[in-house]
């Protein structure tokens, strides 16, 4: 259940250039929390302090349900994200979560690949560690700007999982995108899950549908009340419906929705 | 000390307090029932609701800006029908009074939606008059006295209902428009509804919005909606809801002084979806430090 | 890499580039000379000027409000004839373009200034229509087509200097009254003026303000003005200056791409007195940044 | 001359409940400043923060020009003196300053008598030092609501002056009001200098025109711009003309008027 928590940050470090790591002791928000889901948070618990005056959705990275802590990884696009980074252990934060639909894992498949893209590898990261602790064959496929950007690296790297990595400046891995690696060979995965910039996410809707393998995706969109009071979070979704889709709400009916059933137009 | 009294009656809807919720700030209610106890509220004024289904408009529909924000959904509702057959029966047991929001393109949309809703569990109507008439080139119903007046008749025709008219802030003398709908028999005045505004991209250099404009809501507009409840309360005989940036207590208690009998709470609720209760609290608790035993002894103290 | 080119032809005002700062907040020009160049502004609206010296309100005659801030000073000013005797001398060598805001209470009033002010050293005339017409009860001249054509009229009947007509936002159509002063003359369209609202102090109970309501100006009131701006730059064809706001460069280049030819920095000069330059050097950074050569190039490109 | 800087705060320190005194590195300032004069400041050095938007004007309380130090000492009113409160050594404040019309000193003076209330101690102390540093025959007369509110008491004590102090609670001095001070033993004062809440004011400007002594006064309004371009922050002041007054702008013709010039009627 989802809810309004002014909790302590114990960390944060700046891992790459505007990218951040914060961990937060934030107990009750732990305990209900589920992979894909995010908090939707206020840069500071002051809330008369209308500069930005909007929270701001971000995945959970890292759900440690003992000890109360939840992470995320974010990247400064703005003022709200910039203000973020300003914040030391021991200040507070305003959070309301944890909110959406989350991954599932379909009971029958066992061959899954995850495919990430940028700040998209953020929400990733708890799947794989529940897949790899199902002891699912997992392959990841992580994209991003450089090596400071890929996220989570070195936890996959020891992770018994196939890992590869792509780069646009060449500087880990693969040069180029990371739907380079989509290729025949991956035809036999039964399960996807991927998040990443629009772009990616239609090539990878597209790959999945060719090769008939089903998946989930994790969207964003813009949010104002993060509970589905407001609609301005909607994202087009097929329906059996006389136009064929319908607009959900990508904060309590997503983030996280069948790939195929994603219309990527806005 | 003896709690002061928070009821208030405005021309026959009796509210248990007169914390309301704004519409499309706070869906139909069971959205907040995770943050607040609905049944403390005194109203909920539910999502714009039109005849038929609609399905709104593409993102993005919101845009932030300083101490505000703008909203441009274009009405996304399910449709009265809906509303009546899968909606209403949720929340009509609520101790808050369920108060719709009818928003039309033409004055007979705005009658038929009063006729379908004129049931038990709906406890009043708030008639959006901020909607583009179609008749009259999009021209919004609320910018003119006759225009706003139409709507309001044509709603009372059909039913004996507490009628709420919800006036746009987007015109130049509030008090001819408040007068207007007076006149044909509105029980009550709620306003400020959003001022039309826009924010552009300065790289994209495009509106951010999809729709371009949009409405500005948020504590940015406050100065601009305690101006016009101070305008229309001293206009007008019926009650007047006051609503536009409320984000606290203080804020609240302006708007009472002002001349509100009753407020709604709306962008707040992004911000803290607790703080209408929040809200409430505040104002018993300034009822208790002045000495008041009673809401309606502060309404309008500032007038004069 | 060559500078681009910030100057820009206003329908025959040729300003040194589009900065210039809104009249009230900026003095006469020589009250910043200690924190800005004053001979880099493209241009001065100066103070409200009338034809009798005023007084003004008593005080409190501003207040704070989210993102932005109320004023009533009543045009407090030396009189037109002070102003030409005393204070135009001290300004009119230099470099920014002189553009004297002028209001009335009578359609004649401004019709005696614009005579009074047809002489060397004033580059420009800046109609304040937001001011109250005597003869109608006090009904602001901005706010119907046909009063603010008249003023507009009256004034063009006097000189051949360039006229800026300042629109004030509180109306329901802004582009019908743009239209009515292009129609009889107006050679360019400023705006806006601000936004009237009120604040209240819940411990006295009462307007902040001595004279209760005042004008909402500031970062509050920026999408408003953007919107105006677009639309007004698509009804009509006189250039337009764009305000309400503008608080650093990012701001101003939203008012360019939004349809205005230049704009005013207004209640950011009190926050802080160095901004205009900044500004001014934010546009040329982000036109040499983006590519472009000319200022004019980005105006209006977010329309469409 | 009056200029933008911002500036390194030195320290600050809670004097009294809801007191600060802060003591800011603003050579530039320090270098021009006069007693009498204030600075406009915001509470941060980003100025894109709005909120609240205003700057707030405070008097200079000490000027070191050797060491380019300020200090001021405020009162936490509001949203904009509670966030000045919560800074600390180290962070900066954007100043104007210095600004407006400071105290003089008449030549032919001797016996010079200073009357503060409350806040509005703070600007006298420079007056004060000046006077002692001339070998002036000083009486300070102050009043507080209590004893820590006695802003400076603790210099005034080691100072060689005719110190009175009164407190509303009595926890020291004598217990009332500091007006109550002013008796006709005084009469053969040559010059008063008053800063105060209005109705302490009022009743200083009647006993010196009945005991027929020159002064100055430093008022108190909402400013907007501290530069004379917005005229928010007028004062009536006697002038010969048909109405007997006109309207001056405390900012830059102030904050410091001939006593006996001021109408208090707002
Ligand atoms: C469900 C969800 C999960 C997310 N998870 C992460 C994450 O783990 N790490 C991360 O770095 N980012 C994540 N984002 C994106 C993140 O919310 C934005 O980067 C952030 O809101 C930008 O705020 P700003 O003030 O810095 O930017 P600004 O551009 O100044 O923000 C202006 C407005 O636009 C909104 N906005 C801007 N970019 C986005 C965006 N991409 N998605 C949604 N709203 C946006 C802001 O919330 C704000 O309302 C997620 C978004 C969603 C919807
Ligand atoms: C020349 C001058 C010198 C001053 N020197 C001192 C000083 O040394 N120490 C000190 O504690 N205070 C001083 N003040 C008063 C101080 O400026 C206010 O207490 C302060 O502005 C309050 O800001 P706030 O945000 O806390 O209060 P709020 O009430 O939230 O402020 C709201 C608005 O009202 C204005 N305001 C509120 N009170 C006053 C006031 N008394 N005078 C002027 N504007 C006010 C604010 O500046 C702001 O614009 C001085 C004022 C002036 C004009
Ligand atoms: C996202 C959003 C959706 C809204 N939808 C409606 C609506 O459907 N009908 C209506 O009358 N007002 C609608 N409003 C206006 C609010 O009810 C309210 O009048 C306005 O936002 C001012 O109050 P606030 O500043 O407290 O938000 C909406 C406002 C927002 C922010
Ligand atoms: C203190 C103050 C005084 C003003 N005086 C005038 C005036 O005399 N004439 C006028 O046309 N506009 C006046 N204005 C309006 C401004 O010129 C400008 O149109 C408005 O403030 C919006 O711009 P801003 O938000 O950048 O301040 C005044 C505004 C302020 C804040
Ligand atoms: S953010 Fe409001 S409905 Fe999703
Ligand atoms: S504060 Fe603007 S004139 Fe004094």
């Amino acid at each position: 259940m989802s809810k309004r928590v002014i909790s302590n940050i114990i960390s944060q470090e700046e891992i790459s250039p505007k990218h951040f790591r914060m961990v937060i002791d934030a107990p009750e928000v732990a305990k209900d929390a589920q992979m894909g889901q995010f908090i939707h948070l206020k840069w500071t618990s002051e809330l008369n302090q209308q500069d930005p005056i909007l929270r701001r959705p971000i995945s959970l990275n890292e759900i440690d349900k003992k000890s109360g802590a939840i992470t995320i990884i974010y990247r400064v696009i703005g003022r709200g994200t910039q203000l973020l980074s300003t914040l030391k252990s021991g200040d507070q934060v305003d959070i309301m979560g944890p909110i959406g639909m989350g991954f599932s894992i379909p009971e029958d498949s066992n061959k899954l690949i995850i495919v990430g893209g940028g700040m998209g590898i953020a929400p990733l990261y708890p799947v794989v560690k529940e897949l790899v602790a199902l002891d699912k064959e997992v392959t990841v496929l992580i994209g991003a700007e450089n090596k400071g950007q890929l996220l989570n690296l070195e936890d996959y790297e020891t992770m018994n999982v196939e890992l590869k990595a792509s780069t646009v400046d060449g500087s880990y891995g693969y040069q180029g995108f990371v739907t380079d690696f989509l290729d025949d060979n991956l035809a036999d995965i039964d399960y996807i899950y991927t998040c990443g910039p629009e772009v990616m996410m239609e090539v990878v809707q597209r790959w999945a549908t060719e090769n008939d393998i089903k998946g989930e995706t994790s969207l964003e969109e813009r949010m104002g009340c993060g509970t589905g009071a407001c609609l301005s979070c909607v994202c087009k979704i097929k329906v059996r419906n006389e136009s064929g889709w319908d607009y959900k709400k990508t904060c309590i009916q997503g983030p996280v929705f069948p790939l195929s059933e994603v219309i990527f137009d806005d | 000390m003896t709690k002061p009294n928070l009821a208030v009656d405005l021309n026959g809807l009796e509210l248990q307090n007169p914390v309301t919720t704004a519409s499309g700030t706070f869906g139909f209610g069971p959205e907040y029932k995770n943050y607040v106890d609905l049944n403390r509220l005194g109203g909920v004024m539910v999502k714009g609701t039109t005849l038929n289904p609609k399905l709104g408009n593409p993102t993005p529909r919101i845009a932030e800006t300083p101490a505000g924000m703008l909203n441009a959904i274009g009405l996304q509702n399910p449709g009265v029908d809906h509303f009546l057959a899968r909606i209403l029966p949720l929340i009509k047991d609520y101790d808050f009074k369920t108060i719709v929001n009818i928003s039309g393109n033409t004055v007979e949309d705005y009658a038929k939606l009063a006729n379908k809703l004129n049931v038990e569990g709906v406890d009043a109507l708030e008639i959006n008059i901020s909607c583009p008439n179609v008749k009259k080139g999009g021209l919004a119903f609320g910018t003119q006295p006759e225009m706003a007046a139409s709507v309001v008749e044509a709603v009372r025709a059909e039913t004996d209902m507490t009628l709420i008219t919800k006036l746009s802030p987007n015109v130049a003398d509030i008090t001819s428009i408040a007068k207007a709908v007076e006149e044909v028999g509105t029980d009550i005045i709620s306003l400020i509804n959003t001022l039309l505004g826009m924010k552009i991209d300065i790289n994209k250099q495009e509106p951010i919005l999809a729709n371009k404009m949009g409405g500005l809501s948020g504590p940015a507009i406050k100065p601009v909606a305690i101006r016009m409840v101070y305008q229309v309360a001293q206009a007008v005989g019926v009650p007047v809801i006051g609503m536009g940036g409320i984000s606290n207590a203080e804020d609240a208690i302006e708007f009472f002084l002002a001349g509100a009998s009753a407020i709604s709470v709306g962008t707040a609720n992004f911000i803290n979806p607790e703080i209408s209760m929040e809200i409430l609290d505040g104002i018993e608790e300034y009822l208790v430090e002045k000495g008041y035993e009673d809401i309606n002894e502060i309404v309008g103290l500032a007038i004069g």
